[in-house]
């Protein structure tokens, strides 16, 4: 149990800690520990923000209200479904096996009120800081399936993979299942986060379908612009600067010496990871395409950051870069790749968060001599199988009952208009025929050519 | 010559365009407007108290022609902006006296 | 005292801080203290930005520049008057009374550089995060009053606002003032932040009148859309996330596993509200209107965030949910109450803060058997009374001097060409018909209907 | 050594630290110290992003793609050269010279990993939090020289800025170098970082020369407004909380109380000088011009803090005000002055960053009696002098071989159109023809006027 | 038929538009203009730069209606957008060859 | 009374209105549209995928002026507006029969 162990070793490495009858600086370390699940919990939390941003600035204007509406709600369903099933689902005497138990959860603090500090920190703490992971998982698939899914169908989806799915496969790597048995080595979630939220929404995309528009019958790409460049860049920094705590709070413990040097290296390479996969990115587009796309550097920071993720404790500043630029460097290839195939993944998140999270995971074992590459992708594969599988029966269950696709009119017109009632920008007038005539703002043109 | 103004229904526009295009039309002028008439618009919510959207986002396209083209113009916008449905709009033309091409001052049917 | 008593119960479980001669421990503790302090606080500065983000998206584009204007100098304004008058009229000696004493705060550690650190923590991280509280009342009006105030006579109103009427009732339930010596329980102001700024919203909105257009003779209400939805949704994400501080920084320690736990619990259940208050709104317009408004779901989150902040100890994660749950649905349904009583709020601060502020302040009882209703109703009519008077005067003796309403010829070119001089979004086209025609943009069209 | 004097006077204070034997609590102070470089340190980063959103919002819409990408790339650009070159160009064996050595940085905590906890803190957060710093100078010269730099040479000079200037330049007042054997007093960087950047940036504006239309034949000043006030007014939000930590952090220590007590007051007064240099701009801007500019106030609060940063701790809050309030005057002042010379400053970068970065420096001794005005000054003098000889040789060589601006035609449609090749708000109808006609958007006709 | 094109203020669309209603008028096209004449715009302040706004905010309103229907309709928007200040705006009249209805290919006086 | 519609570069539009300001012409109509011709635009890139920007932007002036005044109109926009190089724009003129001062009720050339 990922949780536990390192943990532990910190505690091993303090006599004091390890002494129980030297109860003060025991009850400073748990004191420190909590803490930090409570301050780095914020800044993953801080992330969904990120995520909301990013894609409110990458869909169009007549999709803006609803991808906002998204974002903010699926998280509100993460913290509710997390406490209903998810977490005892993920950590509850799991013990080698596949799944935890079911069951509200509930904080149990009575050990540390008595003065026995020896779990480490406050339930509600790690509670806090494991639900905000939850929440990322449904934001990469948000982005993926924007402008085309009803509304409430995946917010449905969002409440299986925050309650069901995420938990099952988590508990295989974190919550002392089967993968960590086998010495499987994800830090943060290259894996058990991010690629898990990328099957998942690879699923949706292919099952959904493209925006119409989007590919003509003769194979060509429209582009369907992003509507507000510096609201994707505002999310791309507010990612980055929550990943700090997404990596940095993975450390799961600051109560000693050895907790906070391994948390300043796992900061400090998740940063140059960043900035490795995004001047690599800029670099590739700059070659390329002779122009540096905005969105493709942004992406690639993010590239970066994913693949950092799995294992951020263990690099050299270098290593790190070159980790995160490789990543960045596969994001760029990988957005044409999914066009080729005509999935229409409208903000990138599978050549981010997929790709780069399985590039991660594979990535370890260069770095940290404990990790074998066959686990890692026997992890890969195992988590990938399992969610691709439960994935696509909801995306099906749902679309031969409630629907999961708006109709080609409301598409048309917008689903703010349609699904929200509401425009994200009332007071402005928008160009109905953008850079590729008749493509933004209305897509039909293309509907009714195809 | 001729002006034709089409007010068409925005998703039309490249169909349009196309066809004028192919006829050899070299120019046009394009315009944002709003649309009141039989088409009612949908009701928009907000915070608790509905209303009508009343204007419908249109697109207006200009274009001068030589008195010959004009029905030629007329009958394939017509074609290609219809969708039998309320709303497709109304093709107007009046006449254009004169016209100049400002790079180079040529004016008439040169100028188009 | 709630800021002591709370400290003491803290340092009363951990024996090492009790004893006097034990410095290094009971040291770490005073740095602990102080740490959570800033750094909370920060988090609830940040709050400011949040309503700042909230009401740009909220008003129309024609007012856009001036209630940035108004949000971020009305937390300089607070700044400086809880130095110059605020804290010590709010904390400085009340024993039991009705309100401190005046004169200008200074920072007094003598005791902790001379190694005694009963205090707790540093007279300056107190100040601080008692400070960033004070500008939240403050933001709270502005977002009621939007749209037609003149600009420096909301900057007055926050003048006493911040100097006289909130530092005077906070001395009551805070400051160990009567209330709090009648056992009043208001964790982190639901009444004594949210609903003050409610009581001077809504005096203020009364006294004001509604925007020009907003009502029709009919009595039929015309909607003036809010010109950024992804602003204000950054606003409430911004918000959410503040209110971690908001609720966590009120456990007002963290120098042991006692306050640790607390702070956990404290969290956790912030979010739970913020959750329950989400869903319960979205699901409610859903019901009510057939269509899910984004603006609604963002108030409901709020609502379930100023429900908990009367008590979110005690609670457990149900509980907080449906304390949450029921705000949410409150807000809702006074959203159009208060448009029935053409009492115009252009961001429902009126409904989040106010309403749920109060309700928030009555459930205490529910979960925390120290508190008792009758003190609670007590403490929220005291309240409730003493700044709906105080701030009808302020008003009213503005209105009579340099006057509150801009000109309708201004308000109908909006506040940023006439009171700022310039436009939010110059490089824009905007639409001066709108959804409801002639409506957003220029109101005029109602002005001369009416 | 700043760094280092600054902890080892906390390190006496602290006897438990004091005693090598004392293992435990000094294995705290060090965990604390650490943890507040990493938390602070995000809070810096967190200023790339807020800089990024005042740029945005105060450019015109036609450039804001590009200077969104100019910002977050820049913060890649510092991390990968603070790695390469600057931090031990800036810290390593300066002992009172010119500047420290060459080579990579990289993680030696192998002294407390044995149990000796001196170092205080460990590598990389130390690191992490020097890093951070170099990117703010890069964010102010982006601001100012916005809308006409070429992307590429904008950031190869952001290259050699991050790389040699900075690290040079900061060696001798907090590297250990010549000045800070002289005494110079620069707490967190009002010359060392804001100056700094305020000088590369002043260089560049005069050899880019002004945007086209900016200034008239006549002398004339025709404005080129801010597409985005909202933007402009959340970065200035990001940055006020991110200069909590910039100061905060700058204290660098965490682990006793007399550091907790000294974090406290530069944090309250870094708050106190923002609200006294925003309030102080805009009383000074409606005496001057009858209206109260946003942007203006923006400035005034940054102004405040700029002027703060040199000294936070030694001032009362009075003091701190006032000492920003000055700073907020002279901004507003400055603005006019920089336009009277034709030196196009888009975002008041020079007015902000350098004349209060120079105000601050100078203001230091009159708090502080351990500082003398005579060694601020040459402070002053020296950096100037430094930054603007290198910085000159870097700008004209960047324009003499792959060129700084771009063409008359290209600024005309705008960087975003030909740098990028996309629009950062495509779905929106811009006007062409601003406020002073023909401005905003294209400003080509007063192009074709001059 | 003619073409009345009225070059109103913003926020007296709604009381022509209500007005031709009332006339049976069945639709309009609207669209955004500036607008300069004697009306004078305001000035605006930036970073101590002041500067005039010379074009002003104004709504076309364009109506195709038959010869008959002209004079009812234009002294119709000119009660309706009057205020009696400066700016009020103008009606201009003028012919229309032909109309389609794009939908039913309908034309002249039926296709309005 | 003639009208005279002229579809101008943008950056142009300060010139025009500058030269009609100074022949006495008291008012102009004015709005953004975009423009398809023999002017090509330029192609942007978004995420991998190039496209040709078709439309693009210019400006319309309408300006009503009495019969006697066009030539001179038409001469100094020609003037005025030209840079020489493709997409300069056109000018067209056209009839218009009647015009009317909204806030005064006067018709004619005096409502100009
Ligand atoms: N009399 C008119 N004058 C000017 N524009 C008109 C007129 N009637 C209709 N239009 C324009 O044509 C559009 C379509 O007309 P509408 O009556 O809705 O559908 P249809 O033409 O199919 O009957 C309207 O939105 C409006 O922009
Ligand atoms: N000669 C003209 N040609 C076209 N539009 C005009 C002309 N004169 C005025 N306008 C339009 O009419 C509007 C009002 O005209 P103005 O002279 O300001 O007020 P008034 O019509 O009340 O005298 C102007 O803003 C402009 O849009
Ligand atoms: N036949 C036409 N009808 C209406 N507008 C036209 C026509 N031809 C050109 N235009 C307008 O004139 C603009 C300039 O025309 P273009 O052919 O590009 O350059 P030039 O006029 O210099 O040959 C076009 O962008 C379009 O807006």
């Amino acid at each position: 149990m990922k949780k536990f162990t390192i943990l532990l070793a910190g505690l091993l490495l303090l006599p004091t800690l390890a002494l129980a009858e030297d109860a003060p600086v025991s009850e400073i370390s748990y004191v420190l520990n909590t803490f930090s699940f409570l301050v780095m919990g914020i800044l993953v939390m801080w992330m969904a923000a990120g995520f909301g941003m990013l894609e409110s600035g990458l869909v169009r204007s007549k999709n803006v209200a609803t991808i906002c509406l998204k974002n903010i709600s699926l998280f509100g369903i993460a913290g509710i479904l997390f406490y209903l099933v998810g977490y005892n689902l993920m950590y509850a005497g799991v013990d080698g096996g596949f799944m935890g138990s079911f069951g509200l959860w509930g904080a149990d603090d009575a050990a540390a009120a008595a003065g026995d500090y020896s779990a480490g920190y406050s339930a509600g703490s790690d509670w806090f800081f494991q639900m905000v992971f939850c929440g990322a998982a449904c934001s990469v698939v948000s982005g993926c399936v924007a402008e085309r899914i009803k509304l409430w169908s995946f917010l449905a989806f969002c409440v299986v993979l925050c309650g069901i799915i995420y938990p099952i496969q988590g508990s295989w790597g974190w919550g002392g299942g089967w993968l960590s048995e086998m010495g499987f080595s994800d830090y943060a979630g290259s894996t058990i986060v991010h690629s898990v939220g990328g099957w998942a929404a690879l699923t949706g995309a292919i099952i959904l379908g493209a925006r119409k528009g989007k590919y003509s019958k003769s194979g060509q790409v429209n582009p369907l612009p992003g509507s507000n460049i510096p609201l994707a860049t505002l999310g791309t920094f507010i990612l980055w600067m929550g990943w700090y705590g997404f990596n940095g709070g993975s450390v799961l413990a600051l109560g000693d010496a050895a907790s906070a040097i391994e948390m300043s290296n796992v900061m400090v390479n998740t940063n140059m990871a960043a900035c490795g996969g995004m001047i690599a990115a800029m670099i590739m587009v700059q070659v390329l395409y002779k122009k540096v796309d905005v969105t493709m550097a942004l992406n690639g920071a993010l590239a970066g950051l994913v693949s950092i993720t799995a294992g951020p404790a263990t690099p050299s500043l270098g290593a790190a870069t070159l980790i995160g630029g490789v990543g960045g460097i596969l994001a760029v290839l990988a957005v044409p790749f999914f066009d080729k195939l005509k999935i229409d993944d409208v903000v990138g998140a599978l050549s981010v968060h997929l790709v780069c999270g399985i590039w991660g995971t594979l990535a370890v074992p260069i770095t940290d001599g404990e990790a074998s590459f066959v686990t890692q992708f026997i992890g890969v594969i195992a988590t990938g199988a399992f969610v691709i599988i439960t994935s696509s029966i909801v995306w099906l269950a749902l679309k031969y009952t409630i629907g999961i696709r708006v109709s080609e009119e409301e598409e048309m017109l917008g689903c703010d208009a349609c699904e929200i009632g509401m425009e994200a920008y009332p007071d402005f007038q928008r160009v109905s025929f953008g850079g590729s005539s008749g493509v933004s703002g209305y897509t039909a043109s293309s509907v009714t050519r195809d | 010559m001729k002006k034709v103004e089409c007010i068409i229904k925005p998703f039309k526009l490249d169909d349009v365009k196309t066809a004028m295009t192919e006829m050899g039309i070299s120019g046009m002028t394009v315009s944002e407007v709003r649309g009141f008439g039989r088409q009612k618009g949908h009701t928009e919510l907000y915070r608790g108290a509905e209303y009508q959207i009343d204007f419908i986002p249109k697109i207006k396209v200009e274009l001068v022609v030589s008195a010959e083209q004009v029905e030629a113009v007329v009958s394939a916008v017509q074609r290609e902006a219809s969708t039998g449905r309320i709303g497709d709009g109304k093709i107007f033309v009046s006449a254009i006296e004169q016209s100049i091409r400002i790079r180079t001052g040529e004016s008439g049917e040169d100028s188009l």
